[in-house]
């Protein structure tokens, strides 16, 4: 069953095209998130299903109920923003209750709701506070808790944790995922933070241009991205691309010839220009290295150690090249370095329509 | 995906878009008194005014054409050309001492003095004054028998003379006193948080480049603040025109007409002459200068940035 | 100039007159000729602009034959208060002779209503325009704005045309719409920018908790936005209370403002003119918007600088 | 000005008791002190009747009163009644159907037969009904001049206006100003008109004005008369008062030889306390054309709905024109009744000359029933140029005034 449902839907802005006939379908407690660079979309997409924009065409059904043109508080939605947008001359209770006296509940329901949220979220001793008294943190709990109470089915997230610092980001975060697991409705977050959206996402749709390029579980996205865009926002250091030529299993570029045989290409022959992804943790150094079909020396060129691990950078037929190296790993640019690749791991795309072959 | 249409038929008034005219419609009803404002007042009256500068209309408005009568007799009245050249004279005059007193009073405030506040109370409390009472004190401080001549004579230079008011020649810079006196406040003000708002490391690189104050100030802070010039520049010559209130109480117009100003025409012509028809085709002179005014600084500002 | 940005003695403590922090080794003079010039210019130029509210205060002060005899500067040899009180309860404009007490309560009862109205249409326009944009909505902004340049010359006779139709026109009532409208450009410019400095998410958070566009103005907005109610508020008691023009055109003399009031009793002359109760009456027409100057200073001031500073 | 509020708080009780009484608001100029005393006396007639006068003066002169009234007849709030100087300025008022027609009361109260000079009523005629009641007649033709004045410089007072700029250079040498001028516009364009009539005649006067003769306006006679206004011009060098009471101020206090001033000028002198020829001595036609024109106050009554407010406004009409109401305002304002058979008593020595010339019939149409208010405005702005700007020449503004002429109505 579909929690939420896209059908063919537009947006204009003028003569800008904001979102392109675009279908999604999301199920019941599912947590999906909108990734996407600024400018995608994918913010439109939310506040379309908030009811905060008006669509130009197609519809927007929530429980299977056509919601296109109902008011955001009619649609049965509760919504967290990236700033808060907590009501600053209200207490932390008022603001959770405030779309509640809204609806004209009555005080004890009321009351019961939000003593209930404060408590999920653990931030009653907050209730009688000015949100200008409270601290990044606590004061997205509040607007978590906000949506919470509503007692909604669908969980909108508007790139809440961007203007939380790093710690406070990770915290929130797991808070967020143990709610979801509590809570079990749907949610829908919109991040650009690709470590949020992986740890957190059950399918991650990245967006690009108003559109959908690729709709799938984190782990899919990762290994297995479906265009050339998806595989380079995801991942970081982000993947290696070498242009060249796909001829019956092999794979030349700048003189180099790549056995792919072990790669599972989707269409029965590929041939022609392609493109090769290697993400730099996939590429092998030392004894590892010695069983996969792919070998080549390299000459390093910059060392970025970062702690857990090194990146190197290096040339590889003619074209930069990263990797991932154990942070432990003594090396100085100069140095040569053996380094092998599995294609089973690595991503052909077709050079003209960037899709995976 | 399994039956859209099923759907469609239990979605109720979710699947219909509302009317697109009641749409917002709280938003369109709290809206109507600007819109009337908007259409009647600005548009509509406007039009109004300009339409029967071309008509005879006398002590009541009607609508008996007469071509450019009006402008021809407007523009072959002394008193209107007086009050033309006196604007002018006023308007560069003002224009100019309020943006230069205006940026020095700022300038040296900005200079971390003391008594700050008290200084800068002191230079624009009169803004706080009306134009009447401003006309007035000023008619009495610049009255020959009463005021600053009479002080400075009876301090023993008898033939000290200072009587803008009563001399048709200079009686316009009288009153551009008065008005500097009321207005260079605000100005002060405004390039003071021009300056407040200009980075300190713009004042420490220069002094590590060695670049003189006086110079820092013409070359570096001055076009950093153009924004802050422009405001003040829309904001000066806006006054500018409507100035009104500073002559009637200060000069009512004299000596003779040498003070007159085209808001007084208008209002004289209207009022007190009964002949509309003059009086509206001096209103829409007015307006033509300030279009000729705005339409260009609008062009710079907003054809200017979409160009950014 | 330099000197004076740079003006600290050896160790770091400030002298008279200077700034505070370590700013260069040379120790300075205090009264280096540059303070002595900056000071100077400063003070200089404050005793002009102090010197016309002296002026007032001394020769409202004075009886007439000091007036006469000696020089206006000076201060009163005896101090008498009788000008005061001729100018607010004995002075006369024909007639009448009830002083500027009139006027001056004439000005609370166009004062309190026109501001009140004023800024309740602008800031229903100011959140209307940030929040709630519609078609059209931009086009009578820009009608707005550029309504704020157009003289009021122009439009001065066709109101008083509307108001006569609406049988407004010498009431109270009309000037009060006259202030709302001509302050319309202003306020709503004020109010739209303060609004759309609001963010986004506060509107749309209202939205999904159910509140309406009059729910989210009362309850969300209108609290956000004290501090430029405030300022609007400065900005229509001192632009309201100072008119003359309409206050001139627009009613009659029974409810003829304060500044008319003024300039009536001043300009017209029964015998001699008595200066004395003339500044008393100049200065007491001053005296709300001074007081609120001196009182609110700094809010004063952004109010000031928002009704003159564009969007 | 304490006594008429008091005369009138104590009516306003009085008239509690009366059938009907209505309150009539009524508006004038009349802010000095002569006028205002002479404004009470028809308050306090007309609150003898049971209804109530409610005083709407308004300061300053006529110009800045009358746009104001104007605007109120216009603005859909007229007044119960309004002084106007009769003439053209209610033209379009009436033919817009805002006043209220008075031929029913004129004819009943007899105006016709009682009204002298009977040019007064024609003021008020348009269509052959009458639309105001005429008050008081007011001549600009006067000239005051201070005993006190000629005594300290020397010189005899002077009968004319030729013996005065005689007499100037004396006036001066005393330390005086000789002739006394407020600075306003109409001041100079009503002296301007004085001179013009003394100086160019009469015959002059009507060809310009009245029947707007270019010849006339440009040739040489009435290049005398610019000759001799830039003559007052120079006398008037060192006066720099701004009201016209301020200027009389100084001819009372002998401050000034004189001033061209109509006869409410006259008011000022009583409130001083000073004798006709004894203190001052007037000239009627500068001495030179013993004329008076007849300009002069009237009352417009605006069209009201309201029946109670049209029964007080005839009853005011008619009241207006009482012998005795006439005689007790005329006293105190220093003006002449329009109605030739009242007996104002004991008048003072200038009185009796203006009263002798109106009886002659040496009457002449005052400035505002020959010219519009429009045309009136721009010689006055053209004189008052003249005026301040000692090198404006009399050859130029002749030019000037002659084309304001051209394209008068």
């Amino acid at each position: 069953m579909h929690s939420v449902s896209i059908r063919s839907l537009d947006l204009h802005f003028g003569a800008v095209k904001v979102l392109q006939n675009l279908d999604l379908d999301i199920f019941d407690g599912e947590f999906l998130v909108l990734l996407g660079s600024s400018g995608c979309g994918k913010s439109t997409l939310l506040n379309c299903i908030a009811g905060l924009l008006d669509v130009t065409d197609g519809q927007i059904f929530i429980k299977d109920k056509n919601v296109t043109w109902l008011e955001p508080n009619e649609r049965g939605i509760g919504m967290v923003f990236q700033s808060y947008a907590l009501y600053p001359q209200m207490t932390v209770e008022g603001n959770l209750s405030f779309g509640l006296r809204n609806a004209r509940m009555p005080k004890a329901e009321i009351a019961k709701r939000v003593a209930r949220a404060a408590e999920i979220l653990q931030i009653e001793p907050l209730l009688k506070r000015k949100p200008a008294a409270l601290s990044g943190g606590q004061r997205q709990r509040v607007a978590i808790g906000r949506a919470l109470v509503r007692d909604v089915d669908v969980f909108l997230f508007d790139e809440p944790l961007s203007n939380l610092d790093a710690k406070l980001r990770a915290d929130l975060r797991v808070e967020i995922k143990r709610l979801h697991q509590n809570l079990e409705n749907t949610m829908i977050y919109v991040t650009h933070d690709q470590v949020e959206a992986m740890t957190l996402a059950d399918r991650i749709a990245i967006m690009k241009g108003g559109q959908i390029m690729q709709l799938a579980s984190p782990a899919e996205i990762y290994n297995r991205p479906g265009n050339k865009y998806v595989a380079d926002f995801i991942g970081s250091p982000s993947m290696n691309f070498l242009e060249g030529m796909l001829d019956s299993g092999r794979f030349t570029t700048s003189g180099e010839t790549l056995d792919t045989t072990a790669y599972p290409f989707s269409g029965s022959t590929a041939h022609g220009p392609a493109t090769m992804g290697v993400r730099p943790e996939h590429v092998a150094t030392g004894h590892e290295m010695q069983s996969l079909p792919i070998q080549a020396d390299v000459s390093v060129e910059l060392v970025e150690p970062m702690g857990s691990d090194t990146l190197v950078w290096t040339q590889f037929a003619g074209q930069t090249f990263r990797f991932r190296m154990d942070g432990q790993a003594e090396v100085a640019p100069g140095d040569t370095i053996r380094i092998g690749i599995d294609p089973a791991k690595a991503s052909f795309f077709d050079q003209k329509t960037e899709l995976r072959l | 995906m399994t039956s859209t249409d099923a759907r469609t038929v239990e979605a109720g008034n979710g699947s219909r878009p509302p009317n697109p005219l009641l749409k917002n419609l709280s938003a369109k009803i709290a809206s109507v008194p600007m819109a009337l404002t908007a259409l009647v007042i600005f548009l509509g009256c406007t039009g109004w005014t300009v339409v029967h500068s071309f008509t005879s209309s006398k002590l009541l408005p009607k609508l008996d054409f007469v071509g450019l009568d009006q402008y021809d007799r407007l523009w072959s009245t002394r008193r209107w050309l007086v009050s033309i050249e006196n604007l002018a004279i006023y308007g560069i005059c003002s224009l100019i001492f309020t943006l230069v007193i205006g940026f020095t009073l700022a300038a040296l405030l900005d200079r971390k003095v003391r008594f700050e506040s008290a200084f800068r109370t002191i230079y624009l409390y009169p803004f706080a004054l009306s134009f009447i009472v401003t006309g007035l004190v000023w008619q009495w401080l610049l009255n020959p028998e009463l005021g600053i001549q009479n002080v400075v004579r009876s301090l023993g230079w008898e033939s000290f003379s200072f009587d803008p008011l009563y001399n048709p020649d200079i009686v316009i810079f009288g009153i551009l006193i008065a008005g500097l006196w009321q207005g260079t406040g605000l100005i002060m003000v405004i390039m003071l948080a021009g300056l407040r708002g200009i980075d300190e490391d713009i004042w420490k690189a220069a002094r590590v480049d060695g670049i003189p104050v006086w110079k820092t100030y013409v070359l570096v802070i001055i076009p950093m603040m153009r924004p802050v010039f422009v405001t003040a520049l829309v904001l000066i010559t806006s006054g500018i025109v409507k100035i009104y209130d500073l002559v009637v109480a200060q000069t009512s117009g004299g000596p003779g007409i040498a003070s007159e100003v085209p808001a007084k025409y208008v209002y004289d012509r209207m009022f007190s002459s009964q002949n509309l028809g003059q009086g509206f085709a001096a209103s829409t002179m007015m307006l033509l200068m300030v279009a000729i005014i705005l339409i260009p600084w609008a062009y710079l500002e907003f054809g200017g940035k979409k160009r950014g | 100039m330099a000197d004076v940005t740079a003006s600290t003695n050896g160790n770091g403590i400030p002298a008279t007159g200077l700034v505070e922090g370590p700013r260069g080794a040379k120790p300075k003079r205090t009264f280096s000729r540059g303070n002595i010039f900056l000071y100077g210019t400063l003070i200089v130029v404050a005793v002009y602009y102090a010197l016309p509210l002296w002026v007032m205060v001394v020769t409202s002060l004075k009886g007439m034959p000091e007036i006469r005899m000696g020089n206006i500067f000076a201060p009163p040899v005896e101090i008498t208060f009788q000008p005061w009180v001729k100018a607010w309860a004995e002075a006369c404009t024909g007639i009448n002779c009830d002083g500027l007490s009139r006027g001056f309560w004439n000005s609370v009862r166009i004062l309190v209503p026109s501001v009140v109205l004023s800024i309740a249409v602008a800031s229903v326009n100011g959140y209307a325009l940030s929040n709630w944009k519609f078609k059209g909505s931009e086009v009578f902004f820009t009608i707005l704005m550029l309504g704020a340049f157009i003289p009021y010359q122009v439009m001065i006779y066709p109101i008083v045309i509307l108001l006569r139709e609406m049988g407004l026109y010498g009431t109270l009532w009309g000037l009060v719409l006259v202030h709302t409208i001509f302050g319309m450009p202003i306020l709503t410019l004020l109010f739209r920018n303060y609004f759309t400095s609001i963010p986004m998410d506060l509107f749309k958070a209202a939205r999904v908790d159910g509140a309406g566009f009059w729910g989210i103005y009362f309850r969300v907005m209108v609290p956000m936005a004290l501090p430029i109610f405030v300022v609007a508020m400065i900005l229509q008691v001192t632009g309201i209370w100072n008119d003359f023009l309409f206050g001139v055109i627009y009613t009659k003399p029974e409810i003829y403002p304060m500044t008319v009031q003024l300039n009536n009793i001043v300009n017209s002359v029964q015998g001699v003119k008595e200066y004395n109760v003339n500044m008393a009456a100049t200065l007491l027409t001053g005296l709300v918007p001074l007081t609120i100057y001196f009182v609110s200073g700094k809010l004063f001031v952004r109010g000031i600088a928002a009704g003159a500073v564009k969007g | 000005m304490k006594p008429i509020t008091g005369i009138l708080a104590a009516t306003a009780l009085a008239s509690g008791t009366a059938a009907f009484a209505t309150d009539l608001e009524v508006t004038h100029w009349w802010t000095s002190g002569g006028e205002a005393a002479a404004v009470a006396e028809f308050a306090k007639a007309f609150d003898a009747t049971g209804n109530q006068w409610v005083d709407g003066a308004i300061a300053g002169s006529g110009n800045t009163a009358r746009p104001i009234i104007v605007s109120r007849i216009l603005g859909g709030d007229p007044m119960g009644a309004t002084q106007l100087n009769h003439g053209r300025q209610a033209e379009e008022l009436i033919e817009a159907g805002l006043m209220m027609d008075l031929t029913e009361i004129a004819e009943a109260e007899g105006w016709k037969d009682i009204v002298n000079p009977s040019t007064l009523l024609d003021g008020c005629t348009v269509d052959g009904k009458i639309y105001c009641a005429p008050v008081n007649i007011h001549s600009w033709q006067w000239m005051w001049l201070s005993n006190k004045a000629f005594e300290d410089a020397g010189v005899p007072v002077p009968t004319n206006w030729t013996e005065f700029v005689e007499a100037a250079p004396a006036l001066e040498a005393a330390g005086k100003i000789p002739l006394a001028m407020g600075q306003q516009p109409w001041q100079q364009g009503g002296a301007f008109n004085v001179i013009l009539t003394a100086v160019g005649g009469i015959e002059l006067i009507d060809k310009i004005q009245g029947q707007k003769d270019m010849d006339a306006a440009m040739g040489p006679e009435f290049a005398e008369v610019w000759t001799a206004f830039a003559k007052a011009r120079d006398m008037a060098a060192k006066s720099t008062v701004q009201d016209w009471n301020q200027a009389t101020n100084l001819v009372i206090t002998g401050q000034a030889g004189g001033q061209i001033m109509g006869d409410w000028a006259q008011g000022e002198f009583q409130v001083a306390e000073q004798t006709a020829g004894e203190d001052y001595t007037c000239l009627p036609g500068l001495g030179l054309e013993a004329i008076l024109d007849t300009g002069g106050d009237a009352f417009y009554f605006p069209v009201n709905d309201d029946p109670e407010i049209t029964a007080a406004q005839k009853e005011l009409a008619a009241l207006l024109l009482k012998p005795e109401v006439q005689v007790a305002f005329n006293s105190k304002k220093g003006s002449m009744p329009v109605r030739g058979d009242v007996d104002l008593g004991t008048v003072n020595a200038c009185m009796k000359k203006g009263l002798d010339l109106l009886a002659a019939g040496n009457i002449m149409p005052s400035r505002e029933q020959v010219l519009t208010q429009d045309t009136i405005n721009e010689i006055n702005d053209l004189l008052t140029e003249f005026w301040a700007d000692p090198s404006y020449s009399p050859e130029d503004a002749q030019k000037a005034y002659a084309d304001i002429i051209s394209r008068a109505e």
